[in-house]
């Protein structure tokens, strides 16, 4: 039997309705693998995010965490054992520094979010690990700033400092270049790029360039099902999946 | 055969409890359904319209309809720039501050009142022909109650023909769906919704007039009967218009028939049965999922 | 002289709050001309849409539509100017009727509840029927009739085919006939099958992460199956390449 | 972890040492000592004042911590009037554990209204902290045999405190009384919203999504910060009830739980020292005018709360940060 994968999904199911928005989906992500989920409008990308995360209950089917089952467990569990995820639209405390956006999540990573008597700065401990995670992104001098004064390209960065400072195991990026002006991706994708070889990266994506760089192997999802699963050469060469982006159509 | 009657007698009480408030709160409901705007000052127009149906009878010795007809229109008229002046600016805004905005209204209009026509409740001084009572088969109504329950049947199948027969109503109903859609289509969207709010608050007047006797008009009316008449909009869903009429109803009869059943416990039961509710369905009974 | 479905972009660059979606979007439509806007999800073609009605905040550039400068204003002037929308996820008001649907956007003009009716006869059978009761075929339809009751100039449609059944896309490519023989209308069609919509229209833009990265005429793309593999397919020859 | 060098930045230096006291903190007691030497006569005042404040900073907490927009924190204020009141009635009239009594009763009933109505949010959670103060000003309104109903509370016999100190009729012990509690529950609830509990409170104000996606235990939070709020609520009732002698219906109406948000936005929110500010001009302002014209305080009040709103949002505090700023960017 071959190692646990770091993330596996078995016959997940969820629909709303009449609106099936995952059927039987089977998912496998490698520990430290770079890993892309794409697919047209629609497909269930998102949804398969919030099954996985915890914040959509499944009908039916199983999600293991590095061979442990997680599937009844709630959100904040999950991200405690390190299934961490970056939202679409930077989801920041926007009001906040930026350190202090990192250091809300150390905190509750090293279990001291909820120490009511000890002063922040006490833990400085945690104030400087996620001091620490800042500089390699960049973000060091804009520390104090709140971060609804940041470039947006910046942000996006604070979004990805606060899933580090989660220590995941998993992570999930959705859409980590979505919205930013076209000169300030490259910075993003560096940041993409060197994640820690240690953590296993899903890269929910539209933008096909940035999936062939940054993945090894990419699943397309279409209507709720995994349609085609394999290296970049492979996806690009597969019939069914040039169907499907290609929008060819059986016209009588 | 004796609660029988007597019950007929509560149902009915209810009842004409429940179309006035009904007609006051229904205009919130939509406002706030269709805005998100959390309007606490929504009874102030209630309030306006009874000191103007009260005052215009008592002092002037107008009668009871060309009353109730001046108050609402007035209110309505009056509400109009209070929307656009001081609600329109916090629109999509914090809820914090829509409550202090309109709490201050409240609170204002509580003092003015007071100022123009001093402390006490105004009473309502209703013509012979509805300070008898009736006969309604084995039960007995007060004329009053029948009077509030004809009017309150009127007005409410008028309203519902005309949100949903017309072309107007269909556009409010459609603001509330989806704002975004409906200006996308050409609908002023604000222009409609300052329309609908004076109707709201028209209705209001009308609904505070009319149940000037039973709802008492004094200076702390918009503060003491606020949680009433949310918690009709709450039950009720909001940006609806049948649900507050449901809601109304329910609260209405269950007022009616505590204080006859078990008047030690007064409203306590309504507040409780309330919470109940909206811990089972928080978006209330008929409330969009 | 005045040309009332005409739209010129330039340089315009859009988003949503603080994002960035488009930038340096150019783009001249004459009247009653079409246009398909194709590319890979996520490209902005949604956005571009969008951009046009003001939904989303125009962040630089100008918009000019009917020879007015539109660019800040309110979408519901620039539905009353004749822009008409289709958006993508329909958008049917589902408390109100089909009929109700239709009313609430009619204004003045060719396109009356009959003649919608008259396009639609599936729609008619279900006039009574509320928003939420319709099939996503009938929501379709009843997107698109609730477009031309605003007589509009310039329709914008928003992957109208998706998840329809082959024979209502039939129905709707014949509607689609008649209205670009009929009538003078201008069309600006995002899809995400790009053959079928190269045949409907005239000219075709080609978006990649927000920018516009072809202009041509819808025929010549038609024409070179390789070229329109390469702009909007995940099979870009060039894996490891970035631009 | 690579390791930071101690003086890696201003911005770490100036998170961890946010939560030293600064000399302007001394400034609101400074204030009151020197309140009690100048106007030796308005001391009751001065008590209810302080007693006021720690509503107010109860409110903040929920409020501006925690952003929960609440109609219904009479309920708690009553709620701990009421408890220290009917002990004082009834015989048990030492003060100390009356408050005590009383911040835990009023703490439960907050631990028991949270856990209903704190799954809601929005508009049904407005609702919902309104009605539960509705419900139990109406229980204390149909329960006349031990409140006393509409008539107010009667016969409270307060002993002094640790049997020494009596409350007079100058409001020399209240006074004290009131600023040492205050004094206390400010120190514990500045340490609380410097704490990571408190950091995270903000965080969710901020943002839940983020909350929930970092792992945090947000419900379990905004209950925790709910019931400690409640608490302090009822400790400034029994605080009012111990010094004035007397609890009426309206220490648990609406009137009293919008008149607190009022006070606390005059200050401003979601700054600790909001209550310290806001209180004291509301209640010197509404002594002096009550005095002169007391049926349109309200309407002045309400006048005030409708310009704040539209023209000032921030509150005093927020005025001076602004002034402050632009002072500086002039320089």
């Amino acid at each position: 039997m071959s190692a646990a994968a770091a993330l596996e999904t078995r016959r997940l199911s969820k629909s709303f309705g009449a609106l099936t928005v995952a059927n039987g989906i089977d998912f496998r992500l490698e520990r430290g693998a770079r890993q892309a989920l794409i697919g047209p409008n629609g497909a269930g990308k998102t949804s398969f995010v919030n099954l996985v995360t915890g914040a959509l209950a499944p009908d039916a089917g199983h999600i293991h965490l590095d061979g442990a089952e997680i599937t009844a467990l709630a959100q904040a569990a999950r991200v405690k054992r390190g299934l961490v995820r970056t939202f679409q639209v930077t989801q920041l405390f926007r009001g906040l520094s930026v350190l202090e956006n990192v250091t809300l999540a150390v905190c509750e990573r090293r279990g001291i979010g909820g120490d009511m008597w000890r002063p922040v700065g006490r833990h400085r401990e945690a104030v400087e690990e996620a001091y620490a995670l800042l500089e390699p992104l960049g973000l060091a001098a804009d520390a104090a700033r709140p971060v609804a004064t940041l470039a947006y390209g910046h942000q996006r960065l604070v979004e990805i400092a606060i899933a580090l400072g989660l220590a995941p195991k998993v992570l999930l990026l959705d859409e980590p270049a979505a919205g930013v002006p076209s000169g300030e991706t490259g910075r993003i994708i560096a940041a993409v790029e060197s994640l820690p070889a240690d953590i296993a990266a899903l890269i929910i994506e539209h933008d096909i360039d940035l999936v062939f760089r940054l993945a090894q192997r990419i699943t397309v999802l279409v209507q709720g099902r995994v349609l085609a699963e394999g290296a970049p050469e492979q996806i690009a060469a597969d019939q069914a999946v040039r169907r499907v982006y290609l929008g060819e159509r059986d016209r009588r | 055969m004796n609660g029988i009657a007597a019950a007929l007698g509560v149902g009915l009480h209810g009842l004409a409890f429940a179309m006035v408030l009904y007609l006051i709160s229904v205009g919130l409901s939509v406002t706030m359904g269709m805005m998100g705007f959390v309007n606490l000052a929504h009874g102030v127009f209630a309030m306006a319209g009874g000191y103007i149906v009260t005052n215009l009878i008592n002092r002037y010795g107008v009668s009871l309809p060309p009353a109730i007809a001046m108050a609402a229109v007035a209110v309505a008229v009056l509400s109009l720039p209070i929307e656009r002046l001081l609600y329109r600016r916090l629109y999509g805004g914090d809820e914090l501050d829509q409550v202090l905005l309109t709490m201050g209204l409240v609170f204002m209009s509580g003092a003015a009142a007071q100022y123009l026509f001093g402390a006490l409740q105004q009473p309502l001084r209703l013509p012979p022909a509805l300070s008898g009572g009736l006969r309604v088969g084995i039960a007995e109504v007060s004329a009053y109650d029948a009077m509030l329950i004809v009017c309150g049947v009127v007005l409410v199948t008028g309203l519902w023909l005309g949100v949903e027969r017309s072309r107007f109503g269909a556009k409010i109903r459609a603001a509330v769906d989806n704002l975004r859609m409906a200006q996308s289509l050409g609908i002023d969207t604000s222009r409609l919704f300052s329309l609908t709010f004076a109707l709201g608050s028209g209705l209001a007047a009308l609904g505070g007039g009319l149940g000037a006797a039973l709802i008492t008009i004094s200076p702390g009316y918009a503060l003491d009967n606020l949680v009433y008449f949310l918690v009709v909009v709450a039950l009720g869903g909001l940006g609806n218009i049948r649900g507050p009429f449901f809601a109304a109803l329910l609260i209405g009869l269950a007022d009616s028939a505590c204080k006859y059943l078990i008047p030690q416990f007064g409203a306590f039961l309504i507040y409780a049965m309330t919470m109940a509710i909206l811990l089972w369905r928080p978006r209330g009974l008929f409330g969009r999922v | 002289m005045s040309e009332p479905g005409a739209l010129v972009l330039t340089d315009v660059a859009a988003g949503y709050g603080e994002t960035t979606v488009l930038e340096a979007i150019g783009l001249d439509l004459p009247e009653s001309a079409s246009l398909a806007v194709l590319g890979r999800n996520g490209v902005g073609k949604t956005t571009l849409l969008a951009t046009i009605m003001g939904h989303t905040r125009l962040r630089s550039g100008s918009i000019r539509f009917a020879d007015r400068e539109i660019g800040t204003m309110s979408s519901f002037r620039r539905a009353r100017l004749g822009i008409g929308f289709v958006p993508q996820e329909r958008e049917i008001f589902r408390s109100l009727t089909v009929t109700e649907n239709l009313l609430v956007a009619a204004r003045a003009g060719r396109w009356s509840m009959d003649a919608v009716y008259g396009l639609f006869p599936a729609l008619a059978e279900r006039r009574h029927h509320r928003g939420d009761q319709l099939s996503g075929g009938e929501q379709q339809m009843l997107a698109i009739g609730r477009a031309l009751m605003g007589n509009p100039t310039l329709l914008l449609m928003d992957e109208p085919f998706e998840g329809l059944a082959p024979v209502i896309v039939d129905t709707l490519l014949a509607a689609f006939e008649r209205l670009r023989r009929e009538e003078r209308l201008a069309l600006i069609l995002v899809e995400q099958h790009a053959r079928l919509a190269l045949e409907l229209t005239g000219q075709a833009i080609v978006l990649d992460r927000g920018r516009i990265v072809f202009t041509g005429a819808s025929h010549d793309l038609l024409a070179a199956p390789d070229r329109l593999a390469a702009l909007i397919s995940v099979a870009a020859d060039r894996p490891g390449a970035i631009r | 972890m690579p390791a930071v060098p101690t003086d890696a930045s201003a911005a770490i230096t100036a998170h961890v040492w946010r939560h030293r006291y600064r000399a302007h903190e001394a400034l609101p007691w400074a204030v009151a000592l020197a309140a009690y030497f100048a106007f030796p006569n308005y001391l009751p005042l001065a008590a209810q004042t302080l007693a006021t404040i720690l509503f107010a900073l109860s409110a903040d907490l929920v409020l501006g911590y925690a952003g929960i927009v609440t109609l219904g924190q009479a309920a708690f204020f009553g709620t701990g009037a009421y408890t220290a009141g009917i002990l004082a009635a009834h015989g048990w009239g030492e003060p100390l554990s009356g408050l005590l009594a009383a911040a835990v009763v009023a703490a439960a009933v907050g631990l028991l209204s949270g856990l209903i109505i704190l799954r809601s949010s929005g508009l049904t959670l407005l609702m919902q902290t309104l009605v539960v103060a509705a419900l139990l000003h109406e229980a204390a309104n149909k329960a006349s045999a031990i409140t006393g109903g509409d008539d107010g509370l009667q016969g409270m016999q307060v002993w002094p405190i640790f049997g020494r100190f009596e409350f007079g009729l100058f409001g020399r012990t209240s006074f004290f009384y009131c600023l040492i509690v205050l004094f206390l529950c400010w120190l514990g609830v500045r340490r609380l919203v410097h704490s990571p509990f408190g950091r995270s409170l903000t965080g969710i104000r901020e943002n839940v999504v983020r909350m929930h996606a970092i792992g945090a235990p947000v419900f379990v939070r905004r209950l925790v910060v709910y019931t400690i709020s409640a608490g302090l609520a009822g400790i400034s009732g029994a605080l009012i009830a111990q010094t004035t002698g007397f609890v009426g219906l309206d220490s648990l109406s609406l009137e009293r739980s919008g008149t607190v948000l009022i006070m606390l936005i005059i200050g401003g929110v979601g700054r600790l020292y909001g209550a310290f500010v806001g209180v004291p001009l509301y209640m010197v302002a509404q002594d002096r005018f009550s005095s002169i014209e007391p049926v349109y305080w309200y309407f002045w009040i309400g006048l005030l709360m409708v310009l704040l709103v539209s023209f000032a949002r921030g509150g005093v505090l927020g005025l001076c940060d602004r002034l402050w700023r632009r002072a500086r960017g002039r320089r």
